[in-house]
């Protein structure tokens, strides 16, 4: 870890050594399938089964609500179009799902999925510091809503939304709610009773999981048709051998993060607010994201006058690993849609830094971040024709 | 890796870059829009000669890269032979660029394009028709043209 | 592994040392996200597609042909779903799929739940040792016949299909054809230009390879719409942060066995045939699958007045793990449908056994087995109303 | 574990295993279609106590771990009290049962009622109201009725 400093923990982290350490023995040893009979696929059952009991504990769930996957992104798509096939089901082949201008593409582009197929979908808009509004939920539900997703909080912004109150609503209104909560869990307190959510999704790595492996609470009695049909695995839902290996390293991984989450969250937190307190002194320089209701570990910025991909290029040149936007979105030619949504001009948006801290994360480390980015920072601003130099701030007229 | 080694030491390393006071060839493309905004400064002699040559640009990796290395290449070189250099050139001298990215070469090529343009323009002479950009002025849409 | 003796290697396998040292660094050392930017997610990304190609040259394939998915049930699926999508975005929302009534059911299930959708599902039957006739599917296809999917080999009866033929077929009427090559891959030559096929799914744990992780070949120019939506991984095919331990664990594990295929090939085959040999000499006992194309691995018996569960738990008392039909069916009442789609009465269907053999077992192994199970089915019909143990010969007259 | 402790012990180790020739009460149930037969064999003596009883079953862990124990269950027994023994005493007995297997604890009381109803039918006596199997007849079948 000395090479460099690792500040993407929310694109993905590393697996931690608890989890590994539990793990291991599952690989060459505990290999049994846990759908045989025989006494070593049974005690690998019975392991898989305790995992999931530990799991739901840490999200105030009850063990037969869980449901594992290969990741947050299955279930995400899980959510959505289960909930529209159960409609199905019931005879009603078109609905109509409320979500948010700033959920992951998992989220997002299953929606815009199911609107080809004659869904309607409203995307709420959010205000500037990337929050949905409670009242807006109210507002836009119609007589067919069948499902209101809403993360838990943003990936790239950090920012953490009223999630009880939104469920409150669409208790209310009788109406399912789910909640990708990939960013939350592990990270801040997750608790689906308080929150009244019905569906909600996780993925292992965020929180120093394995890769690969993921989990679905589905509120009972609500069956959710299964996405992925088989061998019965996962009580019916969710067919496919199970990720025995997988799905242990996640439950270690979640109980460590969350016996550690306060702690751990109050540390990060101090660093995360040293690192906006420094970059927000540059020059037109903000802050993205709430300021207040954020990820303990994520620090996010826009700098006008500099793209995004060369900020990041010079970072990892100087040892500094850290995102721009969405990790899986830093191949696309737009800006980040969360970045746009909070409203930003595209020609600022593309000039946006996630430094997201993790377990690993020192004081020094966040010292070497304060030295490298504004170096970057005025390094590019200087070679670019959109700076004034002399006077420090941009020619541009944006948009 | 991403990009080429080429290209990481162009863009770790730029040629040419800055402002050229005195230049008698300005030329810019892109747009703020989308993320890369590139402008070239030449000095053009008597004999058609690009003797300086220097850039700005407000742009990704291979945005940079590819100003560097097209700076690299028109300088010394005549005017006709500079109005010759294509994206495909830079792309290849830099030992390539994904796929995606080569919309950035594109740029290269056209703010050369567009300087070369603005040559003639100063000096009241006839703007020749291949130094027309695709999109019909300097600022160009790199993301309904470029891409 | 003195402890017991495993014996149900097509129902899961412990990882090979070989894939788990290759996997190793990428839990806690590489652990970057292939889709992020810097040089340390970039090196994941390389090693990702070194794994993809490695994958792709074991079965004939190339690099980008390869998608990765979260195992052989996904892979399934998404083969049936996606080329269902597929017509549909071309205007078909109605076609014909022809299966085999001994498809696993990661595929019969699927395709039961397509057919509740509206589409036309034809399931051949097989002969009594397995075999799908590729005559049977010419006759079946209909000028809409979407798709062809036969399962390279056999789970439960390790009968390997005429796939080349029916491949050819397929080609011939310009159909899709998939085949479902997960007991076969890492364990007989997979060859998809040989074989024809435009789809074919594999498992990583079926050949050493970790659990929950797993590939769709897709046959270039084809353009299967992704199952799951989100981040725009795997070319947009298959979103989820990319499982990068699970992938170089899945390729170098494949790598190993095709490797040793020919060799081991023939080690199992020798040991499967002196199982089949000693336990066929017990009365009232068959061979089921095809004595000849047959996997190498796989040997498996119906025992009349034997039930199936209850052979596997004393087999289990004696330390030999096996099976009945498929393990993920273990837990139904009705017996496999591949033993009735042979022809088994359900009586006799019900005291299936399966020994599927591998790295681990050896010539002692074969001796335990060859000692315990005519011990346990002696002992079982003696206990049994249908059995008349005087005579050695079961009391009833089967439906 | 699929099955307690308790099962595993009757299971591997059945008490009353076979048959009993001088039996004078014998009932079957179970279809081989279903993969479990129990045949119960009793003898009851003049007071209506059974004396012995052997069993012998054609089916998975939870059909020979039930037979097993509701035959201890029932030894010794009245035939008021044996009447008396449901499946879910058996199967409380044996701690339990998976869901699933439910149905098997099922064919054990009935396999008991099918040879008491013998018993009865034997002495030329009217088969009380009670011993009627719910799909009329010993060979029912677990798919529709048992499970
Ligand atoms: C908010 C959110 N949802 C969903 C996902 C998808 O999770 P995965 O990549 O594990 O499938 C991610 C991370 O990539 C995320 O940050
Ligand atoms: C023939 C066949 N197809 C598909 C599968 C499903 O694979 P997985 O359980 O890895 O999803 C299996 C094994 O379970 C199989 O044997």
């Amino acid at each position: 870890m000395s090479r460099f400093i690792y500040a993407d923990h929310a694109g993905t982290t590393a697996l931690s050594q608890t989890a590994l350490a539990a793990m291991t023995p599952y690989f060459t040893e505990q290999y049994g399938n846990p759908s045989s009979l025989y006494r070593f696929g049974q005690e690998a059952k019975a392991d898989l089964e305790r995992a999931r009991a530990d799991i739901a504990a840490c999200i105030g769930a009850k063990p037969e609500e869980i449901f594992f996957t290969s990741g947050g992104t299955e279930a995400d798509n899980w959510a959505l179009k289960g909930v529209v096939e159960l409609m199905a089901l019931k005879g009603k082949t078109t609905g109509h799902i409320i979500t948010s201008a700033i959920e992951h593409h998992a989220l997002l582009h299953t929606a815009q999925h199911l609107e080809k197929q004659g869904y309607a979908v409203t995307c709420l808009p959010v205000d500037e510091l990337g929050r949905v509004s409670p009242a807006d939920v109210e507002a836009a539900i119609r007589p067919d809503t069948v499902l209101i997703s809403i993360m838990a909080a943003n990936n790239e912004i950090g920012t953490i939304q009223p999630v009880a109150e939104i469920g409150a609503i669409a208790r209310k209104h009788k109406i399912l709610f789910h909640t990708d909560a990939v960013q939350a869990v592990g990270h801040i307190p997750v608790d689906v009773e308080a929150w009244n959510v019905d569906l909600l999704s996780l993925s292992a790595h965020k929180f120093q999981g394995p890769k690969g492996v993921g989990a679905l609470y589905v509120r009972r009695p609500l069956r959710l048709p299964p996405l992925l049909h088989g061998g019965g695995q996962e009580k019916g839902r969710r067919s496919g051998t199970e990720n025995v290996p997988g799905v242990i390293g996640m439950a270690a991984a979640l109980k460590e993060a969350v016996a550690q989450l306060e702690a751990e969250g109050a540390r990060l937190s101090a660093l995360r607010d040293r690192l906006i307190d420094g970059l927000t002194r540059l020059p037109y320089t903000r802050l993205t994201g709430d300021p207040e209701n954020r990820l303990p570990g994520t620090a996010s910025f826009v700098f006008e006058g500099v793209e995004g991909e060369a900020l990041l290029l010079h970072l990892d040149a100087r040892g500094i690993c850290a995102s721009s936007g969405s990790a899986c979105s830093s191949a696309s030619l737009d800006p980040s849609h969360v970045l746009l949504a909070i409203g930003l001009p595209h020609a600022i948006a593309h000039g946006s830094l996630r430094l997201s801290l993790g377990a690993d994360n020192t004081d020094a480390d966040v010292n070497a971040m304060l030295a490298a980015v504004p170096e970057v920072v005025a390094y590019l601003r200087n070679m670019s024709p959109v700076w004034d130099a002399a006077e420090q701030k941009p020619t541009w007229v944006v948009e | 890796m991403l990009y080429s080694d080429k290209v990481m030491d162009h863009f770790e390393h730029p040629r040419n870059v800055g402002s050229l006071p005195g230049a008698n060839a300005v030329g810019q493309v892109g747009n703020p829009k989308c993320g890369d905004i590139m402008k070239m400064y030449l000095n053009i002699d008597e004999d058609g000669v690009i003797t300086d040559v220097k850039f700005q640009t407000f742009g990704c990796g291979s945005a940079i890269a590819t100003s560097s290395m097209a700076t690299e290449m028109i300088k010394g070189k005549t005017i006709q032979q500079a109005m010759e250099l294509t994206n495909a050139a830079v792309a290849e001298a830099l030992d390539g660029l994904p796929a995606y990215k080569m919309h950035c070469s594109v740029l290269a090529e056209e703010a050369i394009k567009a300087a070369l343009a603005d040559y003639y323009r100063r000096r009241g002479e006839a703007v020749p028709e291949n130094l027309r950009l695709p999109c019909g002025g300097e600022e160009h849409g790199c993301c309904s043209c470029g891409a």
